[in-house]
C-alpha cells in the first residue's frame, strides 16, 4: 500500500500543489491528469523519493518510502528513455535490469525485446532506432520487472497503436496480479478490466 | 555489491570504448599542453629538467578537468542517472564504479604516457619511473575529488568553468606530493615520503568521496 | 530551550530580532575599534627588531583569524542546514561568505605590505600566505556555486557540501603547503614571534579581533535579513514588513 | 604615549607608506562591503515594494 499524506510540492518559487493525499491499494491503477506544468512529473518524483516534499509524507507499507527496501519494490520509468545511444537494445535492457537488481539471462531479454516488436533489432545500437523503438526498449522493462509498484511518466508517448495496446494489456495483467500503477498520460487510457482512479492537478 | 561495481565499470568502459574519440581528445590535450612548455620556456635542458614534474602534473590536472565534465553529464541528460539513484543498491558503489572506469580511461592513459613525455624534458630513466608511480597513485585522487565537483555542478549554467573553480584548489595536496616526489628524486632524496603521502591521500579520498558524491548527486537531482 | 531555538529559527521571528541587534553590534564594533586602534598606536611600544612596521599585525592577525573562523562557522551553519534542513542556518552560511572572503583578502594584502619589508618581496610562497590564498579560492568557489544554482534549496545543500569538503581540506592543504615550503626554502620568518611580544601588543590584537567579530556579526545579520526578504518575498510577514516601511 | 609629534606618528619610523597603506586598504575593503550591502538593501526594498504594489493593483 502506498500512502501520500498531505503533500506540498515546490518547484523554484512556485507551489505546484498543496494538501494532496491519497492511498493506493494493491490491484489499483492511479492516473494523474492535469495541464502541462501542473506538477505531474514532480509528483511522480516525490513518490519515487527522488525529491523530498516540502511538507507531508509518503509511506510504503506503513513505513517511510525511502531506502533500498522501498526501491526494491519500485519500477520507475521517467520522461526520458534512459537508453544509451551507443549500446545495443539488448545491452540496454541487460544493464537496466542489472541496476534494478533483477539480472536477466540472454533468452529472457531477447524474448522481452521480441515481444515488444524489436525482433531483429536486438543487436543494433540504440542511436539507429526510431524514437518509438527506443521507447519500446525502455518499456521492455515492464515485461520482466517483478516490482509491485510501477510509477510511469507518459509511458504511451511516441508509441504506435499496436504498442499502446500491448502496454495497456500488460498494465491490466499487472493490476490483476495485485500490482500497483501510478501513471501520467495525455492519451485516453483503456486498460481492460480496470477502472483507473484519477487525480487532477491544476 | 562487488558484482554491481563490476557491472558499472564494465558498462562505462564499454561506453567509453564506443566513444573512443573522447578518450583520445583528453590524452592529446595532455600531450599538447606538456609539449608547449619547452616552446614557451626555451630549450635549455637544465631548466626543462627542473620544471618537468610540475609541468606534467599541472597538465594532468587540466586534462582531468576536461574529462570530469563528462563523468555524470551524459547519464544526467538521458535519464540513466535517475535509474541509478533508484537502484536498490547503495549509490556510492555505483559512483565508485563510475569513478574507477573514468580513471581507467582518463587517468591511467596519462600515467602511461607521462614517461614518454618526460623524455622530452630529458628526465633520467629512474625519474621517469618515479613520475609514473606518482601519477599512478595521484590520478585516481584527481578522479575521486573531481567527482564531487562534477556532481555539484551537474546541470548548472557555466558548469565547466565553475567545476574548475571548485575542484582545482582541492587538488593542491595531490599536486604538491605528486610533483614533489619527482623533484625529490632529482634532488637526490628518496621519493618514498611523497609517494606514501600520496597513497594516504588516495586511501582517504577513496573511502570518503564516493559517499559525498552520492549525496551531491541526490541533491542535484531533487 | 529547544522550543526557543525552533522559534528563532523561523525567519519571521528572526527578522525583527536581528533588526534590533544589528545596531548594537555595529556600535560595539565601532567602540572596540577605537579602543583597539588606541592600544595599537599609542600604548603598544615600538618593536625592538621590526620597528613601527609591526603595527600592521593589529589588522593582519585579526583578519587572518577571522578568515579562518568565518570559514569554519560558515561550514558549521551550512552543515547544520544540510542535516536539520533549517532554512535559517543555510541563510547564515551564505550571509557569512562575502565577509569571510573580504577578511581573507585583507589578510593577504596586509601580509604583502609587511612582507615587502620583511622579505623584500610583495609575495612569498610561505605556507601561511599560500594557504590564505587557497582559502580565498575556496570562498570564491562557494559563492560562485551558490550563485550559479537557481533553485535555493539545491544551492543551499550543494554549497553546504562544498563548504564541508573545503573545511576537511583546509588542514590537509595547510600541512602539504607547509611541507612543500620547508623542502624548497627552509622555514620562513614569521610575523608574530610570541616570546618577544609585549602584553600590550597582544591586548591590542585581541581587542581588534573582538571588533572584527562584532563587525562580522553585524554585517552577516544584515545580509541574512536581505536574503530572507528575497527568499520569502511571497509570504505574509515580508508583505507586512514592506507595508510598514512604505 | 609613543609619538613626540604628529609628523612622527604619520611617518611610522619611515615606514609610513607600508603601515598606512595596509590600514587604508583595509578601510577601503570595509567601506566597499558596507556600501555594497547598503546598495543591495536599497534595490531589493525598491523591487519588493514595487512588486507588492503591482500585486495589489491586479
Amino acid at each position: 500500500m502506498l500512502e501520500a499524506d498531505n503533500l506540498t510540492c515546490q518547484r523554484g518559487e512556485r507551489i505546484l500543489f498543496t494538501g494532496l493525499s491519497f492511498t493506493l491499494a494493491p490491484g489499483e491503477l492511479l492516473q494523474i491528469g492535469g495541464p502541462n506544468g501542473s506538477g505531474k512529473t514532480s509528483l511522480l518524483k516525490l513518490l519515487c523519493g527522488l525529491s523530498p516534499p516540502l511538507e507531508g509524507a509518503i509511506r510504503w507499507q506503513g513505513a517511510a518510502a525511502r531506502g533500498e527496501d522501498f526501491r526494491r519494490n519500485l519500477l520507475y520509468l521517467g520522461h526520458q528513455n534512459a537508453v544509451k545511444e551507443e549500446l545495443t537494445a539488448l545491452e540496454n535492457l541487460h544493464i537496466a535490469s542489472d541496476f534494478a537488481g533483477e539480472p536477466l539471462t540472454d533468452t529472457q531479454a531477447l524474448a522481452a525485446l521480441a515481444h515488444m516488436g524489436l525482433a531483429g533489432r536486438e543487436h543494433l545500437p540504440a542511436k539507429v532506432l526510431s524514437q518509438g523503438q527506443k521507447r519500446r526498449v525502455t518499456l521492455a522493462r515492464l515485461l520482466v520487472s517483478r516490482a509491485p509498484l510501477w510509477i510511469l511518466d507518459e509511458p504511451l508517448t511516441a508509441l504506435d497503436v499496436l504498442a499502446v495496446e500491448l502496454i495497456q494489456s500488460r498494465l491490466a495483467q499487472h493490476v490483476a496480479q495485485q500490482g500497483m500503477v501510478v501513471l501520467t498520460t495525455h492519451q485516453a487510457l483503456q486498460v481492460p478490466g480496470v477502472t483507473p482512479r484519477r487525480i487532477e492537478l491544476c | 555489491m562487488g558484482k554491481l561495481l563490476l557491472t558499472v565499470i564494465r558498462r562505462d568502459l564499454l561506453l567509453a570504448y564506443r566513444r573512443r574519440a573522447d578518450v583520445l581528445t583528453t590524452l592529446f590535450f595532455f600531450v599538447i599542453v606538456v609539449s608547449l612548455f619547452p616552446l614557451g620556456v626555451g630549450p635549455e635542458m637544465k631548466t626543462l629538467r627542473l620544471i618537468a614534474p610540475g609541468v606534467v602534473w599541472v597538465a594532468a590536472l587540466l586534462a582531468s578537468m576536461l574529462s570530469l565534465q563528462r563523468l555524470f553529464a551524459a547519464d544526467y541528460q538521458d535519464g540513466t542517472l535517475e535509474q541509478m539513484l533508484l537502484a536498490p543498491q547503495p549509490l556510492a558503489v555505483i559512483v565508485l564504479g563510475k569513478i574507477i572506469a573514468h580513471w581507467m580511461v582518463s587517468g591511467l592513459p596519462l600515467a602511461l604516457m607521462a614517461p614518454l613525455l618526460g623524455l622530452q624534458f630529458d628526465l633520467p630513466p629512474e625519474a621517469l619511473l618515479v613520475l609514473f608511480a606518482a601519477l599512478l597513485l595521484g590520478t585516481p585522487v584527481l578522479s575521486l575529488i573531481g567527482a564531487i565537483g562534477a556532481a555539484l555542478t551537474l546541470g548548472v549554467r557555466g558548469g565547466g568553468v565553475l567545476l574548475s573553480l571548485l575542484v582545482l584548489p582541492l587538488y593542491i595536496p595531490a599536486l604538491i606530493f605528486g610533483a614533489g616526489a619527482v623533484e625529490a628524486y632529482i634532488a637526490g632524496v628518496s621519493p618514498e615520503g611523497h609517494l606514501s603521502l600520496l597513497a594516504a591521500l588516495l586511501i582517504f579520498s577513496g573511502l570518503a568521496t564516493p559517499w559525498v558524491t552520492a549525496l551531491a548527486l541526490r541533491i542535484a537531482m531533487e | 530551550m529547544a522550543i526557543n531555538l525552533f522559534k528563532f529559527s523561523s525567519p519571521a521571528t528572526f527578522y525583527p530580532v536581528a533588526g534590533k541587534l544589528i545596531p548594537v553590534f555595529y556600535g560595539l564594533a565601532a567602540i572596540l575599534t577605537v579602543i583597539g586602534l588606541y592600544l595599537s598606536f599609542f600604548v603598544a611600544p615600538t618593536d625592538a627588531t621590526q620597528g613601527e612596521v609591526y603595527r600592521i599585525i593589529f589588522i593582519h592577525v585579526p583578519a587572518a583569524w577571522m578568515s579562518m573562523f568565518i570559514y569554519l562557522v560558515m561550514a558549521g551553519w551550512a552543515g547544520l542546514g544540510l542535516i536539520l534542513n533549517t532554512r535559517l542556518s543555510s541563510m547564515m552560511a551564505q550571509a557569512l561568505a562575502p565577509t569571510g572572503a573580504m577578511f581573507t583578502f585583507v589578510a593577504l594584502v596586509t601580509g604583502a605590505f609587511w612582507g615587502k619589508l620583511a622579505w623584500g618581496t610583495w609575495w612569498d610562497w610561505d605556507a601561511r600566505m599560500t594557504s590564505e590564498l587557497i582559502l580565498l579560492f575556496l570562498y570564491i568557489g562557494y559563492m560562485s556555486l551558490t550563485a550559479a544554482i537557481d533553485d535555493v534549496r539545491r544551492a543551499d545543500k550543494a554549497g553546504a557540501i562544498l563548504a564541508l569538503v573545503g573545511a576537511v581540506n583546509v588542514p590537509i592543504i595547510y600541512f602539504s603547503v607547509k611541507w612543500w615550503n620547508t623542502l624548497h626554502q627552509g622555514a620562513s620568518v614569521s610575523l608574530i614571534r610570541a616570546p618577544s611580544m609585549a602584553k600590550t601588543m597582544l591586548l591590542g590584537m585581541l581587542v581588534m579581533a573582538l571588533a572584527a567579530w562584532m563587525y562580522s556579526i553585524a554585517v552577516a545579520l544584515s545580509r541574512a535579513r536581505l536574503i530572507m526578504l528575497e527568499r520569502e518575498k511571497n509570504s505574509a510577514w515580508v508583505q507586512d514588513v514592506l507595508e510598514k516601511k512604505s | 604615549m609613543n609619538w613626540g609629534s604628529w609628523s612622527n606618528f604619520f611617518a611610522m619610523g619611515g615606514r609610513g607608506f607600508y603601515v598606512w597603506g595596509a590600514y587604508l586598504i583595509t578601510l577601503i575593503c570595509i567601506v566597499a562591503e558596507l556600501g555594497l550591502l547598503a546598495r543591495h538593501k536599497r534595490t531589493l526594498r525598491q523591487r519588493l515594494t514595487q512588486m507588492l504594489r503591482l500585486n495589489k493593483q491586479s
